[in-house]
């Protein structure tokens, strides 16, 4: 691990960014100490009891100073803040990119579920190769956890009942700590893992051994594969397929616009479907019937991001043949 | 705050009004005006409300400084207002980013 | 004003004996000393915990203690020490002793309600720690849902209604100061004279007032959701855990003003009485007060950060906790600047009040780190935040406190503390505190999470270092406690102003009589009038 | 009733009869600042709740009675009315007049609370209590219970105040009766006032807020 020096590792693309946005912080800190304990000190040798230093003419007021040190401080600190701003949004705004790894992350009291795109899971493990961003979808099954890998600079609250991104990019190979830093319970501070970080060749013959035992072809499913799995066996098929009518037709949905029977019209993202298999009388697609029965408690979180991922990689062919938005779905 | 007396009719007149509110209140819920329902019902709920702190509560005869914390309550309330709705409403942003 | 001591018999220590005068006492000296009892007893609880967390935290692995009787411990040492002593400490005890001396006035506005204050603060205090120690609750003192709601089958509802119960006292102290404070100055007192602790003292009630109920409403939808099921904060029935966050740092952010703001008027007390000089941009201090308590209430978000909350609402309270620390920093400048061509002594009371500004300005210099939004990404909720609320809690309220108690306690007492023992204690707190905290914010940065009973091997060392600190700051805070209790019975007996300090409360007699004054005094000059005469420096105890 | 301002009841803490006057009025101002956050936090919810799930709250405040509330609200209203003239018959020491109309605001009162009591039962009755056996069969239910959480949460903390204010109008009764040879001072009754008047202005933003959402007439908003 480190080298026991006082910095932790830089192993990500926001470690370098983040160390130094550290030390200004901390230049500034020193700066300001400084300013303050220096004169602080020098006062008290200087005017102590009974010394013979000059004391005509104490001053009791002076706007400029004042103004001096509200103003400066407030210019310096506005200018960290920018600063801070643009590499949190930086580091909070999901990828676009379609090279990214996406990895879906479960949180659940003491341990963290891991599931790869290629359908390896993991629990409290994380293999992932170097120069590819990471793309985290983070949910969780109870209270409010908080996935956070020092070396990568990264954390953020993993909530239930709703999807959070982070991204990054794993740039030194090498085992990190994993912690959970939102206080979860009993054993919050055994919710800990390691981050494994491979070259990209790495990852791959890893990709490949780990499937290797895998006895059952449910095993060997992708998540996508997994999800379609899953996505017959609870019949959503019956319904949900082109040729039946009582249901809208999945194809293509994700990133489609959805018009509900209240009036809003919401893009299909995954927190819309993951409403829709847990709630749905509270996602009434218009022009249907509210039929569908809850999943709540049938189908775990896990489940759902396959069915999620089976979803996304279920393309409609009237999309691929004129390539453009169909209109929302129900103005038919 | 001097003891200041007012004459009953001023109570009454003050009554009506409220009355009179609560009337337009219960009408103008039935029209559909969409979201100006809601804004047409807080301003005559807002109104009634200065009313009942002005002369009943004798507001407008008391001292600065017990109007000036009347105001703190509802000024500190709408910060709380203002800014937790400044986060639930602004988070679908999130998907566009910078 | 005549030098003239009120006869033997006749101060609100020696008036009456029995215990009846005691608990049902009306005056406002008898119930800051009421209350200075019950907060040392849940200070000593409190610190008590701290000292098992860090022996706890000496090795790695969780060997000590069961990992939920840690929750537990920690949960005890945050609940208790916040609620029950940080946020009452100054203002019920030197608040309520000072306040109407400082104002010339014979008692606070309303006598009975502060009696009242006293008893709902200690059912509710004693309630809350029977709850905590006995039952047990492992939730931490943020409650957070939907942990503390659905999942955690500890007694959270009692504690929280404990908290809830105590929280009047609070709102009952800081409407009763708010009206003292107009309402009661003597004659001549305009605000421009005011000594700067009474500034500092209607500030905090304003926090007081303001925040306490929008926590006291959180705590019970808390209790509602626990027994009823309603779904609030509870995601599956469509409830949203960070609207929790949301009112709870609504109030508890403004409860750090509350916590610090009545130390920043005692160490202008203390800066004024021991430079023996006027402070230096008098209305830039005392207006700080005030902006910090409106501007208080408008940056809770940034203990949200990484929560869920949306980035834009992130980056306005990102901004105005930078503006939020700038009444600090002139604060900070000024206290400087009043040393500045001073006669300084350095008592116990200027050591802690130098021991302040140092720590203070670690602590608030430290909460910019957390303000900036991409690096609270790594350091929030890790060892950096805990040894940064700590530098403000402990160097900043803590030290403030003890700098206040050591400054009138011949006042309150009638008795003098041991001064060579006053400076050690002061030298130790100081010492003993930076070797705790300061290796926490290496800690921090490295990664290791808060409240976690076992953690990695290479954060031993920092841990280790900590937890001696931490006893050497023990030592030095019972060291104090010792002496103090000493004096009460074999301590010198004071004169009337043995710092030969300005100020109301130095003009009647030691301890001073139940009614304060023989007669209303006026006044005529500024607050801190050091003039040059008297700023020989020697301090006459005057024995008369 | 010949009888000085002097031997009005003085705090010893207080100069003259003004200042005291004047604290208890700033007095219970700021306390009723801290009435308003306390309510305010429940607003709060309701704000973010209502903008979360627009439907469920309109469909679910269906089943409140609008006719009950307005005649509550109107209730409210007219013992603002009494209590307010009460106060000024306190202030003219008519304390017969002063008796008379805190009676009156009581009973109005009462009758407020009796219509909440059966408000409440309807409710329990349809299974409309947030818990286990609640269930709503309305059209887009699906956060109903949210709605009535907040709806017992907020009319519930506002019929506790009632209650207190009730509770606080027998002990002024029974003050004034008892005290009614002598001149007797205002304060208590002007600070009962200033409550019950808070109370009213909770109810008149609660009514529109709970009740008349929804589908009323054509009305969606």
């Amino acid at each position: 691990m480190n080298s026991g020096g006082l910095m932790p590792e830089q192993a990500s693309n926001f470690a370098q960014e983040m160390d130094l946005l550290y030390y200004v912080l901390i230049g500034l800190t020193v700066f300001f100490a400084l300013l303050v304990f220096v004169p602080m000190l020098y006062f008290v040798v200087k005017y102590r009891a009974g010394s013979k230093a000059d004391r005509t003419r104490p001053t009791y007021h002076n706007l400029k100073l004042e103004l001096a040190w509200s103003l400066i401080p407030l210019a310096m600190g506005l200018v960290v803040f920018v600063w801070g701003a643009k590499l949190f949004v930086e580091m909070y705004t999901p990828l676009e990119s379609e090279n990214a790894l996406q990895i879906t992350v479960v949180g659940k009291q003491w341990m963290w579920h891991l599931q790869h795109p290629t359908g390896q899971r993991e629990n409290n493990e994380l293999h992932i190769p170097t120069g590819r961003p990471i793309q985290l979808t983070m949910i969780s099954q109870d209270v409010i956890h908080s996935f956070f890998v020092p070396a990568f600079r990264i954390k953020r609250d993993v909530l239930p009942g709703r999807y959070v991104t982070m991204w990054f990019e794993a740039t030194k190979t090498g085992r990190y700590h994993l912690y959970c830093a939102e206080y979860c319970g009993t054993d919050h501070a055994k919710m800990t893992g390691w981050v494994y970080v491979m070259k990209p060749e790495e990852y791959e013959r890893w990709l490949v051994a780990s499937k290797w035992g895998a006895v059952s072809d449910a095993a060997r499913d992708t998540m996508a594969e997994a999800g379609e799995r899953l996505y017959n066996d609870m019949q959503c098929n019956s319904c949900h397929d082109p040729a039946a009518q009582n249901a809208p037709s999945l194809a293509g949905l994700f990133g489609k616009e959805r018009r509900l029977s209240d009036g809003r019209v919401v893009t299909a993202g995954e927190d819309y479907i993951r409403r829709s298999i847990y709630k749905p009388n509270s996602m009434k697609v218009i022009g249907y019937e509210p039929i569908m029965p809850t999943y709540e408690g049938l189908i775990d979180e896990q489940e759902v991001l396959q069915l999620i991922a089976y979803i996304r990689s279920v393309r409609d062919e009237a999309d691929d043949l004129t390539g453009r938005e169909t209109t929302p779905e129900g103005d038919s | 705050m001097s003891v200041h007396i007012l004459p009953v009719k001023v109570y009454v007149r003050v009554f009506v009004a409220l009355m009179v509110g609560l009337a337009i209140t219960v009408w103008v819920a039935t029209q559909d005006l969409g979201t100006w329902n809601t804004i047409v019902a807080m301003t005559i709920a807002v109104a009634k409300a200065m009313v009942v702190a002005l002369f009943f509560m004798h507001l407008r005869y008391s001292s600065r400084l017990t109007m000036i914390w009347a105001g703190a309550g509802v000024f500190f309330l709408l910060i709380l207002f203002a800014l937790t709705m400044g986060d639930f409403d602004t988070r679908w942003f999130q998907v566009k980013g910078w | 004003m005549s030098h003239t001591d009120a006869p033997k018999g006749t101060d609100y220590l020696h008036a009456d004996y029995s215990i009846k005068s005691w608990l049902l006492t009306l005056d406002h000296k008898r119930i800051a000393i009421l209350y200075l009892i019950t907060i040392s007893l849940f200070l000593a609880i409190g610190g008590s915990m701290a000292l098992i967390i860090r022996m706890e935290l000496l090795t790695p692995e969780g060997d000590l203690l069961m990992s939920d009787t840690y929750n537990k411990a920690f949960t005890v040492h945050g609940v208790t020490l916040i609620f029950f002593f940080l946020i009452p400490s100054i203002p019920a005890v030197l608040g309520n002793f000072l306040i109407p001396l400082m104002i010339g006035a014979r008692d606070v506005a309303f006598p009975r309600l502060n009696l009242l204050s006293w008893y709902v603060f200690t059912t509710g205090g004693t309630l809350g720690v029977i709850a905590l120690v006995v039952g047990g609750v492992d939730t931490g003192w943020t409650f957070y849902t939907p942990y503390s709601t659905s999942f955690s089958n500890t007694a959270v509802v009692t504690a929280v209604f404990a908290v809830f119960f105590a929280g009047f006292a609070s709102i009952m102290t800081g409407l009763n100061f708010i009206v003292t404070i107009h309402k009661m100055r003597a004659p001549g007192l305009t605000w421009s004279r005011l000594p700067l602790f009474i500034w500092a003292q209607y500030a905090t009630s304003v926090i007081m007032v303001l925040g306490t109920p929008v926590i006291a409403i959180t705590l019970l939808l808390i209790a509602a959701e626990k027994t009823l099921r309603i779904g609030i904060f509870d995601p599956a029935l469509g409830g949203d855990p960070i609207l929790f966050q949301h009112l709870f740092w609504f109030y508890s952010h403004p409860a750090v003003y509350i916590m610090i703001l009545p130390s920043m008027g005692v160490i202008s007390e203390l800066i004024a009485c021991f430079s023996r000089k006027r402070i230096f941009g008098y209305e830039f201090v005392a207006y700080s007060s005030i902006a910090i308590a409106v501007l208080g209430f408008v940056v809770w978000g940034h203990h949200m950060f990484v929560s869920g909350q949306s980035m834009y609402a992130g980056m306005v309270f990102s901004v105005l906790s930078f503006l939020v620390s700038i009444p600090s920093a002139v604060k900070i400048f000024n206290w400087i600047a009043t040393m500045h061509k001073g006669q300084i002594r350095l008592d116990s009371p200027m050591l802690y009040a130098l021991g302040f500004i140092g720590l203070f300005t670690i602590g608030g210099l430290t909460g910019l780190f957390l303000a900036v939004m991409g690096l609270d990404i790594h350091v929030h909720d890790t060892y950096f935040v805990v040894a940064h609320f700590h530098y403000i809690m402990v160097g900043g309220a803590i030290l403030g406190f003890f700098g206040g108690i050591h400054f009138w306690w011949p006042k309150i007492t009638g008795r003098l503390y041991p001064e060579i023992l006053g400076k050690l204690s002061a030298v130790l707190i100081f010492i003993g505190f930076n070797f705790t905290f300061l290796p926490q914010f290496i800690a921090g940065y490295l990664g290791m999470p808060r409240r976690t009973h076992s953690y990695s091997e290479e954060f031993q060392v920092l841990n280790v270092l900590s937890s001696a600190g931490a006893s050497i700051l023990a030592s030095g805070t019972i060291i104090a406690v010792a002496y103090l209790l000493w004096s009460l019975w074999y301590g010198e007996k004071a004169g009337r102003n043995p710092w030969n300090a300005k100020g109301l409360e130095w003009e009647t007699s030691t301890p001073p009589p139940t009614t304060n004054f023989e007669r209303t005094p006026t006044v005529t000059e500024e607050a801190y009038a050091y003039g040059p005469d008297d700023e020989s420096g020697e301090v006459n105890n005057e024995r008369d | 009733m010949s009888v000085t301002e002097r031997e009005l009841e003085l705090g010893h803490q207080f100069e003259d009869l003004e200042q005291q006057t004047e604290a208890y009025t700033v007095g219970m101002w700021v306390f009723l600042v801290t009435e308003v956050l306390f309510f305010g936090a429940l607003f709060m919810a309701y704000i973010v709740y209502r903008s979360m799930y627009p439907q469920d709250f309109f469909a679910a405040s269906g089943e409140l009675d609008i006719a009950l509330g307005g005649l509550n609200t109107a209730i409210l209203i007219t013992s603002s009315l009494t209590m307010a003239l009460a106060v000024r018959s306190a202030m003219l020491d008519r304390w017969k007049a002063q008796i008379g109309y805190i009676l009156a605001t009581m009973g109005f009162a009462f009758a407020f609370l009796v219509i909440k009591y059966f408000e409440y039962s309807s409710k329990f009755e349809h299974h409309l209590f947030p818990g286990e056996h609640f269930d709503f069969k309305g059209e887009n239910g699906e956060h109903a219970e949210m709605f009535f959480s907040l709806y017992f949460a907020m009319t519930g903390l506002h019929g506790i105040h009632v209650l207190v204010g009730i509770l606080i109008m027998v002990a002024l009764v029974y003050r004034t009766w008892r005290m009614r040879a002598q001149r007797q001072d205002y304060i208590p009754i002007e600070l009962t006032g200033l409550y019950w008047h808070f109370v009213d202005i909770v109810w008149i933003f609660l009514y529109p807020l709970l009740y008349l959402i929804g589908p009323l007439g054509s009305g969606k908003g």
